[in-house]
């Protein structure tokens, strides 16, 4: 029972279809003259409109990218780079408002930033895991170039209000971008209607292919590109078009925008189910974040006494395969991030589980995952230092 | 490196877990950069021989894999050798830990020495 | 009959069975601590090995890339930045050194450097397309923090003396990036003996997947990603591992490894045979670039007297697809920059075809192939004012 879907998601069998003949016989380059490449270019602009209804963008607002680090990375560094032929010894214009609890793609693309004199104000966030908006207007100053903040936390699943930090950011005239990797196909996600200037998104995370995703710019807002070359997606960013996985990626977008309501609806179903399940059956057991605020696919509890790694490693043998904190945090040891801006205790947060839903979980495995994550609770506690038998 | 097949055996099942109430020796350590914490329990012969030895962990699974592991090699073999084991012995008998667990999640080698000077101080 | 393999080619099907458990049930998050990401993470290693034994390197000095693009610009951006770091007001450290004939990702990323006030050495060419090393090394200054000079050209297909420009660069104690894309797998590309500190690479020029390339840095050169995020491939390039490419792109390396010999002897047998036929049979038409020093499978010929586009598309209509210069070359309707570099005039240069060979074309097509060109020509040339029949 995999339960893992925010790390990544396995690839719908219609997506793959999709993909096959262009792996196969459409093996053409989007530049080519002739007969390959026309039908190259024509998969190449489906997908984008494909992309671009899914968040009720225009189609040649949408910039294919590697994925949704290298989006966020774009966004970032791509507004850095064209502020940098503003700026003057008076206005440095090197002031970027983020979060505490940003994925790393941002977090670590800011703390590089900071090496070369940029200022960074990581906002704080509430114990639900919200930002506050009069802080985040109190931060804004002259130098001040971008708000990046993301649409929903790939830990915890708190939303953010992206509309009315939108609507600050207009105010002062700065540009918004957003991370929503997490919230597309998850949630309605809408540019316009949520004041959003930027977003990153990526294929893996709703059932399409690693290795591709994609940034909205707002048409009117240029920037220049991260990655230079052969003038692909219209010089934004180039590159030969990796159109197997762009046709993958409008695809999926499809079929999550079709399925939105219902997908939001089986979704919720089952979180409900294993939060009430799992805490009323295990005493001291705490849900993380926002419960109101929260991506309907996403469960993020923590368990006192035990310790993430060990949990997630037993439940993997009865079958269960969940994460602890966030999927990247295994390449380093420090505890969560995000869970410490909720101001966590570090060893209360190691015994943090997360369960992300995705299509093929049914509510009929509800049962058996509580009861295996029961268990093993129950074992670990059993031989831990931290827990009064 | 991954986790090897005997670091997984360990940790999947692990040995000697518990409490012994009535331990002669308790030696408990911590690492404050992600809280692992290890209690170890030992009870020691008339020929200063660690007859049982029992483990309580609060850890991932390289810190649940080292303290089964130590418990295994200590027992039954004279406190003075147990002092012995080194960090280093408990991850080769593991047939090696990923790295970033080395220096971590290793620590069942210093909570053993840490309960035999508990029990020698006992003593005197 | 496909010739354009320089401009994408298709999809190996033993590379294709190799990525489909990966784009299937092995979906795993190779950051992901259970066994589906222990097999993606034992996937991933023995990708970066077959890929390393392509180009005698070390494994740990390779770096997965979305392709021959994001390698280029890592590569000359990494070391930009790197050098800010240094620079102070005597010494700018802003200098780099390059070729005329580079790829786009070569020539835009150094224009690109050039509007932030960073200085750049185009090196000329000779008629054969050939640096001149004492050139080279002329136009080394105190400043100069990197010498990029392409393995062989992606038009012409001229092969540049790289053991030589490593040992000038290394005389200076400059690091030397060299883009590979379309040498490796067509001839003998070795970072060691060819002096190459950084070399990049990509897997759709040899019968691999879009969208996946590497970048080979030589250990005891540190660089700071070009993309920040999550702390994968050693914290170099960050992104969820785009794994099914990943794999694919290991499996074409090991391929290309193993049939070189074979490989380099089949191209070049169908590219003399398509050379003499083509220029025996065609008044008026010459090969651009050196015939020595030359990739076994890249014919480029100019014909007096026609326009390249018009021979593409009738070549096409008789199922013959190829290319004229390079395929990006087709976003922008300036002449070649290659031809250009060879003093070439535009007039004549806009009458180039190229044919790139591919383990599908067999010797039994030239004639063919030779023969659609040929009548080509001569259709052309009868409506063509600039030439006299
Ligand atoms: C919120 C968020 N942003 C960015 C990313 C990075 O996306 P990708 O894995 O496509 O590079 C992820 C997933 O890892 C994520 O959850
Ligand atoms: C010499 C050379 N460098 C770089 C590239 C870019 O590689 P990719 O298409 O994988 O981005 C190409 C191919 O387009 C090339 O021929
Ligand atoms: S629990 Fe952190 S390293 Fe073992
Ligand atoms: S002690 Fe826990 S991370 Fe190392």
């Amino acid at each position: 029972m995999y339960v893992d879907n925010s790390a990544t998601s396995p690839l719908n069998p219609q997506v793959l279809d999709a993909m096959i003949p262009y792996l196969k016989e459409e093996y053409g380059n989007a530049s080519t003259l002739y007969f390959l490449g026309i039908k190259a270019k024509r998969a190449l602009q489906k997908a984008r409109h494909q992309v671009a209804q899914l968040i009720n963008a225009e189609d040649d607002e949408i910039i294919f990218t590697s994925g949704g680090t290298e989006s966020d990375n774009t966004a970032i560094k791509s507004i850095v780079l064209k502020q940098l032929k503003h700026k003057t010894p008076e206005n440095p214009k090197n002031h970027i408002i983020t979060t505490q609890i940003e994925h790393p793609a941002v977090l670590n693309t800011c703390k590089f930033l900071e090496e070369y004199g940029y200022e960074i104000t990581y906002l704080p966030v509430d114990k639900d895991g919200l930002i506050n908006l009069k802080q985040l207007e109190n931060a804004i100053n002259e130098q001040t170039i971008l708000i990046t903040i993301m649409h929903s936390n790939n830990e915890i699943g708190t939303i953010q209000p992206t509309k009315q930090i939108g609507e600050i950011a207009h105010k002062y005239n700065i540009p918004f971008h957003s991370d929503a990797v997490q919230s597309v196909g998850k949630i309605p996600v809408d540019v316009k209607e949520q004041n959003i200037d930027i977003l990153s998104l990526s294929a893996h995370k709703i059932n399409g292919p690693k290795g591709i995703g994609a940034l909205y710019v707002k048409k009117g807002l240029t920037l220049p590109p991260l990655i230079h070359g052969g003038g692909q997606e219209n010089s934004k960013r180039s590159g030969t078009e990796n159109i197997p996985a762009i046709v993958g990626l409008g695809k999926a977008a499809e079929i999550a925008h079709e399925n939105l309501e219902k997908t939001m609806k089986h979704n919720q179903q089952i979180r409900d189910a294993l939060i009430e399940k799992i805490t009323t059956q295990i005493p001291d057991s705490y849900i993380n974040g926002s419960l109101k605020h929260r991506l309907p696919n996403n469960v993020h509890i923590r368990f006192s006494g035990i310790e993430g790694e060990s949990l997630i490693l037993k439940l993997a043998q009865k079958g269960v395969y969940a994460a602890t904190g966030s999927a990247c945090s295994t390449h380093n040891l420090q505890g969560s991030h995000v869970l410490a801006a909720l101001q966590i205790k570090p060893a209360l947060s190691h015994g943090s589980l997360r369960l992300s839903i995705g299509p093929e979980n049914r509510l009929e495995d509800v049962d058996y995952i509580v009861d295996a994550i029961v268990e093993t609770v129950e074992y670990l506690r059993e031989i831990s230092p931290l827990w009064d038998n | 490196m991954d986790y090897t097949q005997k670091v997984i055996e360990n940790y999947t099942n692990p040995q000697n877990t518990g409490v012994i109430e009535d331990a002669d020796g308790e030696g408990t350590v911590g690492n404050p950069v992600c809280g692992d914490i290890m209690t170890i329990y030992i009870k020691v012969d008339e020929n200063e021989n660690i007859e049982d030895i029992k483990f309580s962990t609060f850890g991932c699974g390289a810190a649940i894999a080292t303290s089964s592991m130590i418990t295994q090699m200590a027992k039954g073999i004279n406190i003075d050798e147990a002092y012995e084991i080194t960090r280093n012995d408990v991850a080769e008998e593991l047939g090696g830990l990923p790295a970033v667990k080395l220096h971590c999640s290793n620590l069942a080698a210093d909570a053993l020495q840490k309960a035999i000077e508990n029990y020698k101080k006992e003593r005197n």
